[in-house]
């Protein structure tokens, strides 16, 4: 299963988004498009203005970073939660049920209660497959994929069946009041409270992953469950349970603030799949929380951006598609390409430069933070 | 008579739907065993699809559509084998994007070809082949034995593919690369060949999978019709246990599912589709948790080899 | 910038967009805006511009991005979008937002109905009229009011035919599935439905499929196309199609727009406008009883002179139905 | 005689690691050479290069005279090199027979797998070399003595010209090792080149003629049988001056051996009371164990290894409860495992994480739910300094680290938490003498020395009987899943020896 990954370097990066405007700006002279519109739209869509930047921008990224976390933080305890897809739907419908029916909550209780009973959702969510694994050892990559079906129909079941709007016409769920909104951030965008969460949860995941001693134990059982129980006196079954549940919890949380944040109702095709994107998030974060609210602002600035490709330069949806295909592609290749090229077989070279008996580059330990693993 | 016709459709309508998903997770069966996921089977199906269809547009005939369905599927593969093999990207975001890139390109193909609003396209189609004496068998000849070669193909496979698998050197070191990569290429097998070999093959079945959708189940192409079938045949290994006879079994229990859910709604029980929709992927859940238990994947699977340092 | 509808914002361009949540490729309902979009952008001169929207949050940002660039236009071609687009109606009122399948007005916001149901009635009415079995069935996508307006009225059509023609209904949960669609019109072949009509979109083929191959294998069986003119899909097995032409309408609202006339009051193209129309497969209209056409013919004229009534689903807040 | 094998000048890096520094290694047809270096100098790696396994950087390799490239284990094999691993290669979920089969060149590669025609070819090799191996088990239900045969096995199937060798001794019971070096010499008395790396220097200068010492990547001695003595090799290994500059040796090794019973009976840390355990078959391992440590003794446990000692460790390390009958073990237990990598360190990593895996569980390194970053790395690096674990710092991943070092980081970090049981299964396996003394002294220092009332009870299970003799105060034979004391006055080689080969117990 997947290796940690360390943040790509910048200039990686840069190189496959090079890499990625070159290929893209050939297939679009192929379509017979213009690729100067194309990509200039591109960029103006997502950088172009305060507004492009706040109210696109990281509006869609706040969805990608909180499923980016619960994957990355799956991930780092070796469970593959490939479910938050599923999780964050249920933590939508749970979110809107609430908002709708708890309406009698003091107002400031409303909202605490949505994005509770989305976390919440969520978790029971993942609790399935986790019950899967640790009780009857199925693996999780296939249970947490089917989960996500079942949670996609079930939301559509929702908005024709016990949560339709009351006027029962449409697929969809009343709106929830404003108690049960999200604030925005920023007034005249629509950035909401949601970013503000998502940041903070990154911070703290990152300083719960580094400096305390459950994170310690997420990291060690993803590392290798035998020695976290031998050496770490580490229950790991407890371990692998937890962290697949706050996992859930945190993709739940994604549909709840999508919900008390943007849509304020229940449809279906909530999501285009974030849950599936948010596993090129983490991974492209290097599975390290601070990583993935810079890969996850990535990932909407390019979905920002292609949305503004389609409208400005007649690009169809299709190619959007493949773009999103293509960075991640190049993205992966030119870093799996560059760590070959820092380390080849012949580099006796290079190395031999270095005087003898001095640190080899890896040695970070003067510079490194606690742990001084990348967290 | 009429429960007799209910089950002969039945029946029918499951190998029909089985038949793709098994072609597909017979495929992706060999590239497990070899250590590789290919979470881009939908990209290679897909694909199949498209390649099938202006295969056989071009050439007239639906038997080659489907043999450059194959080709099609197996470029797909090729990307993916190319990274993830080639450099060691991780697999599943790897083929996450694969699947993503199918989905776009075909698109992007199938409007350039077929203008921006698309059109409805009219393919021909592979005749159904009746077997002669076993075709004949009442209940079950026909629905399993007067059907699109395809249909033969997957039940010549299981076969095939379990002996070449369990009874051959190459399957031998085969799924030495998928349970220990470093000791078979102690013992001189050369694992990245073995599992590039592998994940082509499984791109090849996934693109004959998606031919078969367009040119032996509907005769038509349209955008995105792989709907999901790439990650329900991942499904369908596992329960299948990795293991090419019980895969198609499995395949065939998860035709039937869906067939089930049509049948139900044909047959007027008043309960909310979604139940229905959601009835393949509920029964597979419980298979698993019934029936799979401990079975384990190869030791390596998704695994980046040789190890990165 | 004038006071919403007829006056063109900033320059003297005519800018007009289109929302879709699914591709314009599928050769149905999407596709049939887009070629609307091409009408109005060849017809009057406008500037035109598409995006497919996939989820809810893009809604809004897409009203807001046209909103902002100052376009005075925008078709938002599906029920989805009422909410968003009745957000981004207050915030720019020099935007006309029209909504396929809409349920709220505004001054600058107004629902299109399409009247769909008046040619699936006619459908239902033929389907009855040549189903021996007894058995009609609808294949359809997702359920939503559009699907749900035109297979109740298909109903109502058949049984004003033969009132105790039993009619099935499936939907197989997405728009792409040609292989779902087909088997779920496999099914009810099975059960012994022997005309079917479908509401699909780009899965539709499986539907056709699934009736030619019955004929083929002996059976008696007939589809029925919708949404555009499909007689030509699978010409011999196909008795006619419910047809909306929607870019005429488009063209109409967007004239409307030009003159002022698109103000705080849905839009209900049908038959009447020509909009809407039941076309019998010229291929087999000689197979067809007359009688059966005269009928249909007869109940046209009903429908249009408003004396025949045809069930609806009330689309829009207020709207009394029948 | 002509040279079979010539390796000059090889040079390989691992990253920033110089695993080889241009070291030279020359094998004649008919002749065992020993290859003799401390933990950590290249042996593997040189061998690995031979065997095609590892790619060097620079440096030449002739076989039989004409310059060759070997790019994989398959090219050495088609010239002739068959190498036996020190990790294992095999496929735990195949059966022998598979893997004895896997990759074999020759008629049957493509096609049809006939596993009969194998089992014959391997039937008649177990006869001609007493090597036994049950050919229908999986690997994974094997003991590493066993695996260890099935790798000769594998290596001499292919009739190598060449056959290497690394730590094949290790994982042997004494009487295993006589009948393996019988073996070699057949073999070499055949024309076979044999290479072999061994730490215990009496079993090399017993059965070696050629000598090569390697030293941090570079060769710095060759000879003869005649030429070398067992003082020469070890200078050559230590590196003379620069080995007694190195702190924790020199210091430790020369400590005062032996203490014995205090008269005092001391505390009661641990204890098993009529333990069991079971297999999944339902055959016993353990029959009704009865053992009682107490503070500051070290309880020796000699054995031949597959006796039940792995499911012992198992249970005193906390790790396994009993089928039948009680284990009170205290809250701490340090443990060292006989599996560095798969149960002692996290891989993948640093130096101060696998320290911290022990150390978070004392109350002095957190502060609340917090761990205290800079209290445990500090610890590590004293751990790390005093230990002279050699790395290139402290933030690596442990897996950069060679065996030897590896080990010395898990001894470190499980003694600096010993408080009151400490368990360790074979704590010296794979060490070079040095790093073995090492080990053994820092034990003694933390079980036998010091304050009474601070030291742990230990429990030390060993398949090497010298271990258990130099460092126990009390020995246990275990066989077949029984535990029987013997006698202080059996507490000799041929006393000890006797029972572990099933001698009744006095
Ligand atoms: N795969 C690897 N990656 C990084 N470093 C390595 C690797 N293999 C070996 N090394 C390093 O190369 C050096 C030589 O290792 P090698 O395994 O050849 O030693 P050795 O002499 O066999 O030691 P031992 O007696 O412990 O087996 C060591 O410093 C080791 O850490
Ligand atoms: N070449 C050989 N042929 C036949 N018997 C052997 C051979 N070598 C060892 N034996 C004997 O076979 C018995 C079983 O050995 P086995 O290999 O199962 O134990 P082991 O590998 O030492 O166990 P473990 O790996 O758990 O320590 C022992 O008594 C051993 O001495
Ligand atoms: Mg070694
Ligand atoms: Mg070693």
């Amino acid at each position: 299963m997947p290796d940690r990954r360390r943040l790509a370097p910048l200039y990686v990066a840069a190189g496959a988004l090079v890499l990625t405007a070159v290929l893209l700006a050939l297939g679009l002279v192929l379509g017979g498009y213009d690729p100067h519109a194309a990509l200039s739209a591109l960029v103006r869509g997502a950088f172009g203005s305060r507004d492009a930047f706040l109210s696109v921008t990281l509006v869609r990224a706040v969805p990608l970073i909180l499923t980016g976390l619960a994957v990355a933080l799956a991930f780092r305890a070796g469970v593959w939660n490939i479910g938050a897809e599923g999780q964050l739907y249920a933590g939508a419908i749970a979110g809107v049920w609430v908002g709708l029916t708890a309406s009698w909550l003091p107002a400031w209780a409303l909202l605490p209660a949505v994005l509770g009973a989305s976390l919440l959702a969520g978790a029971t969510w993942a609790l399935v497959p986790a019950m899967m694994k640790l009780k009857l050892g199925v693996g999780e990559v296939i249970t947490t994929i089917l989960m996500n079906f079942v949670a996609i129909h079930a939301a559509s079941f929702m908005v024709r069946g016990p949560l339709q709007e009351s006027r029962g016409v449409f697929p969809q769920t009343d709106a929830v009041g404003p108690a049960a909104r999200l604030p925005l951030l920023v007034d005249g965008s629509r950035l909401h409270g949601g970013f503000l969460l998502a940041v903070l949860l990154c911070l703290g995941l990152w300083a719960f992953l580094r400096w305390s001693r459950a994170g310690f134990a997420v990291r060690a059982v993803g590392g290798s469950v035998e020695v976290a129980e031998v050496a770490g006196r580490i229950r790991s079954r407890k371990v692998v349970g937890a962290t697949f549940l706050a996992s859930g919890a945190l993709a739940g949380l994604a549909g709840g603030v999508e919900v008390s944040g943007v849509t304020f109702a229940l449809y279906e095709n909530l999501s285009p799949g974030w849950g599936y994107t948010a596993i090129a998030v983490a991974l492209l974060a290097g599975l390290n929380p601070i990583g993935v609210l810079v890969t996850g602002t990535f990932f909407g600035a390019l979905q920002a951006g292609a949305g503004a490709m389609q409208r400005s330069a007649g690009v169809p949806a299709v190619w959007v598609v493949a773009v999103e295909a293509l960075v991640i592609l190049a993205v992966l290749g030119l870093d799996q390409a560059w760590r070959r090229a820092m380390v080849p077989r012949g580099s006796a070279v290079a190395h031999r430069a270095l005087p003898e008996g001095s640190g080899p580059k890896t040695d970070r330990s003067g510079e490194r933070g606690p742990g001084d693993s990348d967290v | 008579m009429f429960e007799a016709l209910a089950w002969v459709a039945f029946l029918e309508a499951s190998v029909r739907l089985g038949v793709p998903l098994a072609l597909a997770a017979l495929g992706e069966t060999i590239t497990e065993r070899s250590g590789v996921i290919n979470i881009g089977l939908e990209g290679s199906i897909i694909a199949g699809a498209l390649g099938g269809a202006l295969g056989a547009l071009a050439t007239g005939s639906a038997g080659t559509g489907i043999l450059l369905g194959g080709v099609a599927g197996m470029a797909v593969a090729g990307v993916f084998a190319a990274l993830a093999i080639g450099l060691g990207t991780d697999q599943i975001i790897t083929g996450t994007a694969v699947t993503l890139g199918g989905l776009g390109v075909t698109g992007a193909v199938y409007q350039a070809r077929f203008g921006v609003t698309g059109t409805a396209l009219s393919l021909p189609t592979l005749d159904r082949w009746s077997v002669p004496v076993l075709s004949d068998i009442p209940m079950l000849g026909s629905p399993l034995f007067d059907q699109p070669p395809t249909t033969y193909l997957v039940y010549a496979l299981g076969p095939i593919l379990w002996y070449w698998l369990f009874r051959t050197s190459w399957g031998l070191e085969l799924r030495a690369a998928g349970e220990a990569p470093d000791a078979a290429r102690a013992a001189g097998v050369r694992v990245l060949k073995v599992r590039a070999v592998a994940a082509l093959f499984g791109g090849l079945l996934a693109g004959v999978a998606g031919a078969h959708l367009a040119l032996a189940h509907t005769g038509t192409f349209a955008e995105n019709m792989s709907a999901g079938r790439g990650f329900i045949a991942i499904a369908v290994v596992v329960l299948g246990r990795w293991h090419p006879g019980w895969v198609v079994v499995a395949a065939m229990f998860f035709g039937a599912a869906s067939a089930l859910q049509f049948l139900l709604q044909a047959f007027g029980l008043d309960v909310p589709y979604q139940l229905f929709l959601a009835l393949p992927y509920v029964l597979t859940l419980a298979a698993l948790a019934g029936w799979v238990g401990r079975a384990t994947a190869p030791a390596a699977l998704a695994l980046p080899w040789p190890r990165r340092r | 910038g004038g006071d919403g509808g007829g006056s063109r914002g900033g320059d003297d361009e005519f800018r007009v967009a289109l929302l879709t949540s699914g591709p314009v490729s599928d050769a149905g309902w999407y596709a049939g805006a887009y070629d609307g979009l091409m009408m109005v952008r060849d017809s009057m001169r406008a500037r035109v511009s598409h995006q497919q929207t996939r989820t809810p949050a893009e809604f809004d940002e897409a009203f807001r991005a046209y909103g902002t660039d100052g376009y005075d236009l925008v078709f938002a071609h599906g029920f989805e979008y009422q909410d968003a687009a009745e957000r981004a109606a207050e915030q720019f009122p020099d935007m006309t937002i029209v909504v396929s399948g809409g349920g709220r007005v505004r001054d600058n916001l107004v629902p299109l109905i399409f009247r769909l149901e008046e040619a699936s009635y006619l459908a239902g009415m033929m389907a009855g009229g040549m189903s021996e079995s007894g058995i009609v069935g609808m294949v359809g996508g997702v359920e939503i009011p559009p699907a749900q307006g035109t297979f109740r009225a298909f109903e109502a059509g058949a049984w004003a035919i033969d009132p105790d023609i039993e009619v099935l209904e499936a939907f197989i949960g997405n728009w792409d599935d040609v292989g779902a669609a087909k088997e779920a019109a496999v099914a009810q072949l099975r059960r012994g439905a022997d005309v079917l009509i479908h509401n699909t979109d780009a899965a539709s083929f499986g539907v056709f499929q699934a009736v030619r191959e019955a004929v083929e294998a002996g059976d008696r069986a007939w589809a029925i196309g919708m949404n555009r003119d499909q007689n030509n899909i699978a010409a011999e097995v196909t008795l006619g199609s419910a047809v909306i032409k929607i870019p005429q309408a488009f063209l109409e609202a967007a004239r409307a727009w030009e003159t002022g006339g698109l103000r705080g009051a849905p839009l209900y193209p049908g038959s009447g406008d020509g909009v809407i129309e039941f076309v019998v497969n010229p291929a087999v209209r000689r197979r067809l009883p007359p009688e059966l056409l005269q009928r249909l013919t007869t109940a046209s004229a009903e429908i249009r002179a408003g004396t025949r009534n045809v069930p609806r689903v009330p689309f829009v807040e207020g709207e009394s139905v029948n | 005689m002509p040279a079979c094998a010539r390796l000059v000048g090889v040079e390989k890096w691992f990253g920033s690691v110089r695993a080889l520094a241009g070291a030279d290694l020359t094998l004649e047809a008919g002749r065992i050479h020993g290859v003799l270096g401390e933990n950590g100098a290249g042996k593997s790696t040189l061998l690995g290069i031979l065997g095609g396994l590892i790619a060097p950087d620079s440096g030449t390799i002739e076989i039989e005279g004409a310059a060759v490239r070997l790019g994989s284990p398959g090219d050495a094999w088609t010239r002739g090199v068959g190498l036996v691993h020190q990790h294992f290669a095999l496929v735990p979920t195949f059966t022998v027979l598979e893997n004895l089969s896997l990759g074999r060149r020759g008629g049957s590669r493509v096609g049809r797998l006939d596993l009969r025609r194998v089992r014959e070819r391997v039937q008649a090799l177990s006869e001609r070399t007493g090597l036994s191996v049950t050919l229908d088990a999986p690997v994974s239900s094997l003991g590493v003595g066993e695996r260890q045969r099935v790798e000769i096995l594998k290596a001499l199937l292919r009739d190598p010209k060449i056959l290497v060798l690394d730590e094949p001794t290790a994982v042997l019971a004494p009487s295993e090792v006589e009948r393996l070096f019988d073996l070699l010499r057949d073999l070499a008395s055949s024309g076979t080149s044999v290479a072999l790396v061994a730490h215990k220097l009496d079993e090399v200068l017993a059965v070696a003629q050629d000598f090569t010492v390697l030293r941090e990547g570079r060769t710095v001695l060759k000879g003869s049988r005649a030429e070398v003595d067992a003082v020469s090799l070890t200078r050559a290994m230590i590196g003379g001056d620069e080995g007694a500059a190195r702190p924790g040796i020199t210091r430790k090794v020369v400590q005062p051996v032996r203490t014995s019973g205090d008269a005092v009976p001391s505390e009661v840390v641990a204890s098993l009371v009529d333990v069991s355990t079971r297999d999944e078959a339902g055959g016993l391992f353990l029959r009704g164990v009865g053992l009682e440590v107490r503070r500051g003794e070290l309880v020796g446990i000699a054995g031949v290894g597959g006796n039940g000692q792995r499911e012992l460790a198992l249970i005193l390390a906390g790790r396994r409860r009993p089928d039948a009958g009680v284990a009170h073990l205290p809250d701490e237990v340090a443990f060292i495992p006989q599996d560095r990598i798969g149960q002692g360190l996290i891989a993948d990593f640093s130096l101060v994480e696998n320290a911290a895996l022990t150390l978070q569980r004392s109350s002095a390194f957190r502060t609340g739910p917090i761990l205290r970053w800079g209290a445990i790395r500090s610890a590590a690096r004293d751990l790390i300094r005093e230990y002279d674990v050699r790395a290139s710092g402290a933030s690596v991943p442990a897996r950069s680290l060679s065996g030897g070092n590896q080990q010395r980081l898990v001894v470190a970090r499980e003694l600096r938490v010993a408080r009151d049981l400490l368990v360790a299964e074979n704590p010296t396996r794979g060490l070079d003498v040095m790093s073995a003394a090492f080990v053994h002294a820092s034990i003694r220092a933390r079980v036998l020395e010091g304050d009474a009332a601070t030291r742990p009870g230990m429990v030390l299970i060993s398949t090497d009987l010298d271990e258990i003799l130099a460092l126990a105060t009390r020995i246990l034979v275990i066989s077949r899943g029984r535990l029987s004391p013997v006698a202080p006055d059996l507490h000799t080689r041929e006393g000890v020896g006797t029972l572990m080969v099933g001698g009744s117990s006095a």
